[in-house]
């Protein structure tokens, strides 16, 4: 496992000076670095427990890191395939190239650290080196947000780390986090601290703001990344804290909702409120990318109450979920990428009828939808049945109807921009607009695949899920052939598949086989012999859902929170600036003389 | 209002600096004997490196330290690292004087008859009178800073007299860099003889004699000229600056 | 014949030289700190006497490993911040020779008086560097202020002489503790207050926001990392061997550190200008190393003062450097400043890296080994607060580094048309010397335990007091 | 009371007074003046400490040189002074 | 009495500094502090009937009622540091005269 870390780490210095010679030299490196970590990674998974050190990084296998690992990996290893294609829009190609790299070695150093002072270096790692990734798209202020946002998780993470490093006598994770058990008052601390930290990550309300901000503006080949991979660093942390760390017994004595401990029924509320959330701002959002990112928020609450939940279904659909999100939030940002690359835009009423140009993009983009709404055929439907089936089965009937919620809305906010950008009328000034370049194809359609293959047969991922459940001490997902078994019944993806396969192919000769409808071209619109000043306001895909918008667009927003946040600070330091930094002798004499008289009066006693 | 609480303020400091300090300091009865477990009892009494031997004036030979004044025993041998400090202080300072002011060019100072004759006569008798007071500050009060001080008053009286500068700055500079520089000479010398730096290492001789006290009576000298050399170039400085804007 | 002594003795005798030598100055300056780097090396630890007469009496030198580390960082320093100022460090040879003296001096020194005298050396050097940005008013707030802190100090020496008959540092907590506390109160107040203005604790260090905010390439290193982490380590050594406090008044202290260190980063964190920046920063982050020197905590102060003056020359060097070349310091003056800086700008990265402590940089080994330490004390609030206002810091500090590396308006991609014409910051000498500091930074960063290795033995070596704040008032 | 005593508290009252007086005129020259005034009475108080070294220093260095310094820095100020009376 | 005098000087020059803008007289309220700080440093070393602290030929031969003579060394060092201090304080102050054509900071305000 070293040898992967001395390996990638060779490969940015590598893959830096390739690009400093020929940005897009190294961008295709990167490409093969990620491939030859993915394929190494992969490797490592019967060698389960092997511990190595490095330096005074000390890792284990473990087989929750390595399956984190792999999707950070192939995530990764992805949109890899589209950073050759955006080197000329970098201003710096060379540190986007190795800082790529540094923040791939950074996460898997996370999923393997066996030691609390390796998770957190690797975590810091990760985040500075993605926020200098995320400066070079279209907004500072965004990367600072998200530099900002982590830096919160980033230090609660410190004081965790430190506190139970400085308590147990011990930084091997396992071992100094078992030890809250017998010290439950720290240890809510501790749990406190470090759930804070993956908040923070995948972004569950209301620390939601940075993913809009950072993945909307991000350069469009690491938005992927950010959503598809960064995000499950934070989920890595909840599973640290549920599931390693005691929470359980930690709060067994609190009050318990259905059995559920107060402390983490709240976060699942918290869960749930990112899902309702993130599905109704998704919903108004008017560029594909802030979109795409609401959505992440909302998956990010499946996920994160998934985990939570640490038990036979949820924790299960949960696990799956990761991974079914990542493939799919990922396929869509490429697809949405490669429409970017040839539009030159994101924003969804300047685009339309790109699927007369783009049909391949169109597929990839369709069947990632498909998955992250979780309709039935595709990975995301069996791992938002899971944690469904293992909310009801609890008997937490509002975090069911929260997830519930949030399965129909995505409805409504994967639809959008499959309307607005694929299909309708082509723009005329995108007449000319090609397919997607092959590299930039293949990426994509690796990532489809799996999306299918995860429908089809999300035993392959169900089985490693078991395996950790078993290491976990909970009972195992069932899993007998193509069928997964639950108490209330079973179902056997493969099934479904044969029967969404055959309506698919029904409706497909039907479309082929009744008349087509006339095509009009986009701006074809009757203005009463008006001037149209701003066309795109009356494209079909502005406002899209203005009726169901309106009842909540006056709702308040987080964002503003924090900017008054900001705004308070600043006006603290102002005042502390004017009132003791005061540029007057006579004003620090009068403070010597206040400071001596408050420590006589004080010390005399 | 500003002055009032600024008055308030001193007041309420006062009150409870006094009341503070009411526990361990009498401010009107001074105690009757110093201390004994005040080091400078080893001053007075000349033991600070052991020894008993009786401290007369006139007659005790070969004691530790040599200077009837105590003071300047003080100042010049027992914490004579203190004065060096002291003088690099003056140093620096005459040296940022010169600095900031030194672009002036020299403002002509219009003086009558009577104060250029009187500074005439009187600037070298206080020239005199400085170098006697550096020159015995082993034996009679003064020592290197008021002599210097007075070297260089002499030196602005000889400035109202003449209306200008007259000494060669040029050579004021020499004479503080040497003094410095032979200050510390001495002092090494002790460390490559005497294994201490600025250690008494000459003999020093007999108590209330001129030619006693080791080292003493040369580094007041040079501590003199130094400081003399030092004030005038404050003072030539000064007094040369015109305001420019 | 190696004597500490020289430390002191050398850049003097080449400052009353250069008086007369004007030309020579800066190859004196530079001379004596490699001599005393040789001597340094040379020169056996221990207590050293001057002038023959035993410690109460006559002064003597305390050149422990505490000193040593602090005296080896301060020339190492001084060598590079005179190089780099370059024709600037001509002018002010003498002044930094006699700074040279005065600061080793104040850390070598065992005698409370002659403390007074080299900080008295010390700051009328740094008043007269000071005045090297022709703000004039600024240095003379400082200089009343230093001045005012001066007397305190010695008010504090002398009633510690009246009350326990000697001036002798060693050990002189052991004697003043003996005294009720309504009489040690007072002197320890006048010392501590003394050294506060020079350490910019809070309500009296407002001289640093305007000095340090309007430095030139000379004074902003000088004073941010030669003078700040010496009179961080003189406050050290006071807290160790001198300071007695009760519980009240040392809660007083930390009280004032802590609002030094928070209220510091939240006014450096609405600046628009980068070296007021700095200049909050740096008073910050001097409350944290107070915090730490409070609770007695000798070993995290040290790094942190280590890595605080490392990561601030840096950021002081290519800060002012860049604010001269391009005659503004303001965030949208020097925004995507570092496209045509490149390595400066990767300096400054790794220095502000550090500073905020982001893991694989010392900063980060500083700040864990803050809050480990601060965490045996009992004082779980301290940490919370620390951490706090570390993410303040790391929001202002990432800002610029975000501004100064991309040449972009906010909502569009970078691009070179943005970039500021190109003019020369730092001549290719000066950048091989900054990076040659970035570059220990970074290899300490590297290898912090060996680093932390070396310095607990210095903490271990100085600090005799066992009795502290956490524990007087803890209980 | 003996002599010694009383002249204690003169020179005492003196300073205080003169202090007073020295800090809180508004006029600078005044104010200079007062000071090398009061310098003068610390070495009347510094003889009467026993202190004869510090006296002939405080004499020459606090009232004799400070002043001196003092006055030349304003010596615009007098100028301006002497412009303010040919005008009236 | 004359250390409560130099007590009292210290506070009075504290007030000073506290209340004027002049850098003049900030400066004069600086020497006002410093010579208090000297003469309570001086009265601290007081001895009642005390000797100064010279050998003469009248001195008793038991050298028992001298005077501190550290406290004077200490202000003889004081005293010349307060001079350097006082000629640097006034060359700034004259530099600022000279940009300023006052002496008044609250005229100048915050210089940039």
């Amino acid at each position: 496992m070293t040898m992967i870390f001395i390996f990638l780490g060779l490969s940015l210095l590598l893959s830096y000076v390739l690009s400093r010679k020929q940005p897009t030299l190294g961008a295709y490196f990167t490409i093969i670095a990620s491939l030859a970590g993915l394929i190494s990674v992969y490797l490592l998974r019967n060698s389960v427990g092997v511990t190595e050190s490095f330096y005074y990084l000390n890792f284990q296998i473990t087989t929750i890191g390595w399956y984190f690992a792999m999707i950070l990996l192939t995530v990764y290893f992805t949109s890899a395939f589209f950073n050759p294609f955006w080197m000329d829009e970098l201003i710096y190609p060379a540190a986007y190239n190795s800082l790529y790299l540094l923040s791939l070695v950074g996460t898997i150093g996370l999923f393997f650290a066996q030691d609390l002072m390796t998770l957190f270096i690797c975590w810091e790692t990760a985040v500075w080196s993605s926020m200098l990734i995320v400066q070079q798209g279209k907004s500072r202020q965004a990367a600072w947000v998200y530099f900002v946002i982590s830096a919160i998780g980033s230090m609660s993470t410190l004081f965790a780390v430190l506190l139970t490093m400085y308590l147990s006598g011990t930084s091997e994770i396992t071992g100094a986090l078992t030890y809250f058990t017998t010290a439950p008052v720290a240890g809510a601390l501790v749990f406190g601290a470090f759930i804070l930290a993956g908040l923070t990550k995948i972004g569950i309300f209301p620390f939601h703001v940075w993913l809009p901000l950072a993945h909307g503006s991000a350069p469009h080949t690491f938005s992927p990344v950010l959503s598809g991979g960064l995000v499950k660093m934070g989920a890595y942390i909840a599973y640290l804290s549920v599931a390693v760390f005691p929470a359980y017994q930690v709060f067994g004595d609190s009050l318990k909702i259905q059995g559920v401990p107060l402390p983490i029924y709240g976060l699942m509320i918290l869960g749930a409120a990112s899902i309702v959330y993130g599905t109704l701002r998704a919903i108004q959002q008017e560029d594909a990318k802030r979109l795409l990112a609401y959505s992440s928020v909302a998956n990010g609450g499946y996920i994160l109450i998934g985990i939570l939940m640490m038990d036979q279904m949820a924790f299960a659909g949960g696990l799956m979920h990761l991974l079914n999100h990542a493939v799919a939030s990922a396929a869509a940002f490429l697809a949405i990428a490669a429409v970017a690359k040839r539009t030159g835009t994101t924003k969804m009423s300047e685009l339309g009828g790109i699927i007369h140009r783009m049909p391949i993009t169109y597929t990839v983009y369709l069947i990632a939808i498909i998955s992250m709404a979780g309709i039935p055929p595709m990975g995301g439907f069996v791992s938002k049945w899971l944690i469904f089936q293992g909310l009801s089965e609890k008997g937490l009937i509002l975090l069911a109807t929260a997830a519930a919620f949030g399965s129909i809305g995505s409805y409504m906010y994967v639809f959008r921009p499959l309307s607005a950008v694929f299909l309708g009328q082509l723009a005329p000034k995108y007449e000319h607009i090609k397919e997607a370049n092959p590299v930039m194809v293949t990426a994509m359609l690796i990532l489809t695949a799996m999306s299918l293959l995860l429908g089809v047969l999300p035993n392959l991922v169900l089985k490693t899920i078991a395996k950790i459940q078993i290491e976990l001490g909970i009972n195992p997902i069932i899993v007998n052939g193509t069928a997964t078994l639950t108490e209330n019944g079973s179902v056997d993806m493969l099934q479904v598949f044969t029967v969404f396969g055959f309506g698919f192919l029904l409706i497909l000769i039907l479309f082929m086989v009744l008349p087509k409808s006339r095509r009009v071209g986009l701006m074809d619109t009757y203005t009463s012999a008006e001037f149209i000043h701003t066309p795109e306001l009356l494209h079909y895909g502005h406002s899209f859902y203005a009726p169901f918008e309106r009842l909540y667009e006056k709702w308040p927003s987080v964002l503003p929170l924090y900017k008054r946040m900001s705004m308070k600070l600043s006006e603290l330091g102002e005042w502390a600036e004017s009132f003791f930094f005061h540029p007057d002798p006579n004003r620090a004499v009068l403070w010597i003389v206040v400071v001596a008289i408050v420590v006589i009066i004080g010390g005399a006693q | 209002m500003k002055k009032f609480i600024s008055f308030l303020l001193i007041l309420v400091l006062a009150f409870f600096l006094m009341t503070s300090l009411n526990s361990s300091l009498d401010f009107f009865n001074p105690p009757n004997s110093l201390d004994e477990t005040r080091m400078s009892n080893a001053f007075i009494h000349k033991n600070a490196s052991g020894g008993s031997d009786p401290v007369e004036f006139g007659k005790s030979t070969g004691l530790e330290d040599g200077s009837a004044n105590i003071v300047t025993s003080v100042v010049v041998d027992y914490r004579s690292f203190d004065t060096l400090g002291e003088i690099t202080v003056l140093f620096i300072s005459a040296l940022g004087v010169g600095l900031l002011l030194g672009a002036g060019t020299g403002a002509k100072q219009r003086s009558g008859f009577i104060l250029k004759t009187a500074a005439k006569l009187i600037s070298p008798l206080m020239m005199v009178t400085g170098i006697f007071i550096f020159t015995h500050g082993h034996l009679t009060p003064g020592g290197g800073f008021p002599g210097g001080s007075m070297m260089a008053t002499a030196f602005l009286l000889n400035y109202f007299g003449s209306g200008s500068i007259s000494t060669d700055l040029k050579s004021l500079k020499w004479m503080e860099s040497l003094a410095g520089v032979f200050y510390i000479v001495i002092g090494l010398i002790g460390l490559f003889v005497a294994g201490s730096f600025l250690q008494n290492y000459l003999p020093t001789g007999t108590v209330g004699h001129l030619f006693s006290a080791g080292i003493i009576p040369i580094i007041y000298v040079l501590v003199g000229l130094k400081v003399g050399s030092e004030v005038s170039g404050i003072i030539a400085d000064f007094s040369k600056s015109e305001v420019t804007s | 014949m190696w004597s500490p002594v020289w430390l002191i003795v050398l850049p003097l005798l080449m400052a009353f030289i250069s008086v007369v030598i004007k030309k020579q100055q800066y190859l004196l300056l530079n001379l004596s700190i490699l001599l005393n780097l040789a001597v340094l090396y040379l020169a056996p630890q221990g207590m050293v006497i001057i002038g023959g007469f035993r410690p109460p009496f006559g002064i003597s030198l305390n050149f422990d490993r505490y000193a040593f580390i602090s005296l080896l960082l301060i020339q190492v320093l001084m060598l590079f911040a005179t190089f780099i100022a370059g024709p600037l460090a001509k002018k002010y040879g003498t002044v930094l020779l006699v700074l040279l003296a005065g600061i080793n001096g104040m850390l070598l020194t065992n005698d409370l008086f002659n403390l007074f005298v080299m900080i008295e050396v010390v700051s009328i050097a740094s008043f007269i560097i000071s005045t090297s940005n022709g703000k004039f008013t600024h240095t003379f707030h400082y200089l009343i202020l230093a001045s005012v802190g001066g007397v305190f100090f010695l008010l504090g020496a002398v009633m510690v002489y009246a009350y326990t008959g000697t001036l002798v540092v060693q050990g002189l907590f052991a004697t003043l503790g003996q005294l009720p506390n309504a009489i040690s109160l007072i002197p320890m107040m006048l010392i501590i207050l003394g050294l506060a203005v020079e350490l910019k604790l809070m309500p009296v260090g407002s001289w640093a926001k305007n000095i340090y905010g309007n430095s030139n390439v000379l004074t902003g290193p000088i004073f941010a990392a030669v003078l700040a982490p010496a009179f961080g380590f003189v406050f050290g050594r006071m807290m160790g061997e001198v300071v007695v406090l009760n519980p009240i008044t040392g809660y007083t202290l930390l009280f004032m550190a802590i609002a030094t260190f928070v209220l510091g980063e939240l006014a450096a964190y609405r600046q628009k200008d980068l070296l007021k920046t700095l200049a909050f920063s740096s008073i910050a982050q001097s409350g944290l190393a107070i915090i730490l020197f409070t609770l007695n905590l000798p070993f995290a102060a040290i790094l942190l003062l280590i890595n605080n003056a490392l990561a601030k020359s840096i950021l002081f060097w290519v800060a002012t450097g860049v604010s001269t070349a391009y005659e503004t310091s303001s965030m949208k003056g020097l925004r995507g400043v570092f496209y045509n800086h490149r390595i400066l700008g990767i300096t400054f990265s790794i220095a502000s890296l550090s500073l905020v402590g982001i893991p694989l940089f010392l900063g980060f080994y500083a700040k864990v080994t803050a809050v480990m330490a601060i965490f045996t004390t009992g004082l779980i609030w301290i940490p919370v607060v620390i951490l706090a206002t570390a993410i303040i810091e790391g929001a202002y500090m990432m800002k610029w580094l975000l501004q100064l590396w991309s040449p972009a308006k906010e909502g569009h991609l970078a691009s070179t048309e943005e970039v500021p014409e190109k003019r020369e910051a730092l001549n290719m000498t000066q950048i091989v010397a900054v990076c040659l500091v970035a570059l220990i930074l970074f290899v300490f960063g590297l290898v912090p335990q060996r680093v932390g290795r070396v310095l607990s033995v210095a903490s271990q070596a100085e600090i005799s007091q066992v009795e502290t704040v956490a524990e007087g008032g803890g209980q | 009371m003996s002599m010694v005593l009383i002249l204690e508290w003169v020179v005492g009252i003196a300073l205080i007074g003169g202090a007073i007086a020295c800090v809180t005129t508004e006029n600078i020259l005044a104010a200079i003046v007062r000071l090398s005034l009061l310098s003068m009475v610390a070495v009347v108080a510094f003889a009467l400490m026993r202190a004869p070294d510090v006296a002939l220093t405080e004499a020459v260095i606090g009232s004799g040189l400070v002043t001196f310094v003092f006055v030349v820095t304003v010596k615009e100020l007098f100028a301006k002074e002497d412009k303010n009376e040919e005008v009236h | 009495m004359i250390q409560f005098a130099g007590i009292a000087l210290i506070l009075i020059g504290i007030y000073g500094l506290m209340t004027t803008k002049h850098m003049i007289k900030l400066i004069i309220a600086l020497n006002v502090l410093e010579l208090g700080a000297n003469i309570f440093i001086i009265s601290v070393g007081f001895v009642k009937n005390g000797l100064a602290p010279i050998l003469t030929a009248d001195v008793p031969s038991d050298l028992l009622n001298f005077v501190d003579p550290l406290p004077q060394a200490m202000v003889l060092t004081a005293i010349v540091i307060g001079f350097g201090a006082t000629a640097l304080g006034l060359a700034v102050a004259r530099k600022v005269y000279g940009k300023y054509q006052t002496y008044d900071l609250s005229v100048i305000g915050g210089e940039e």
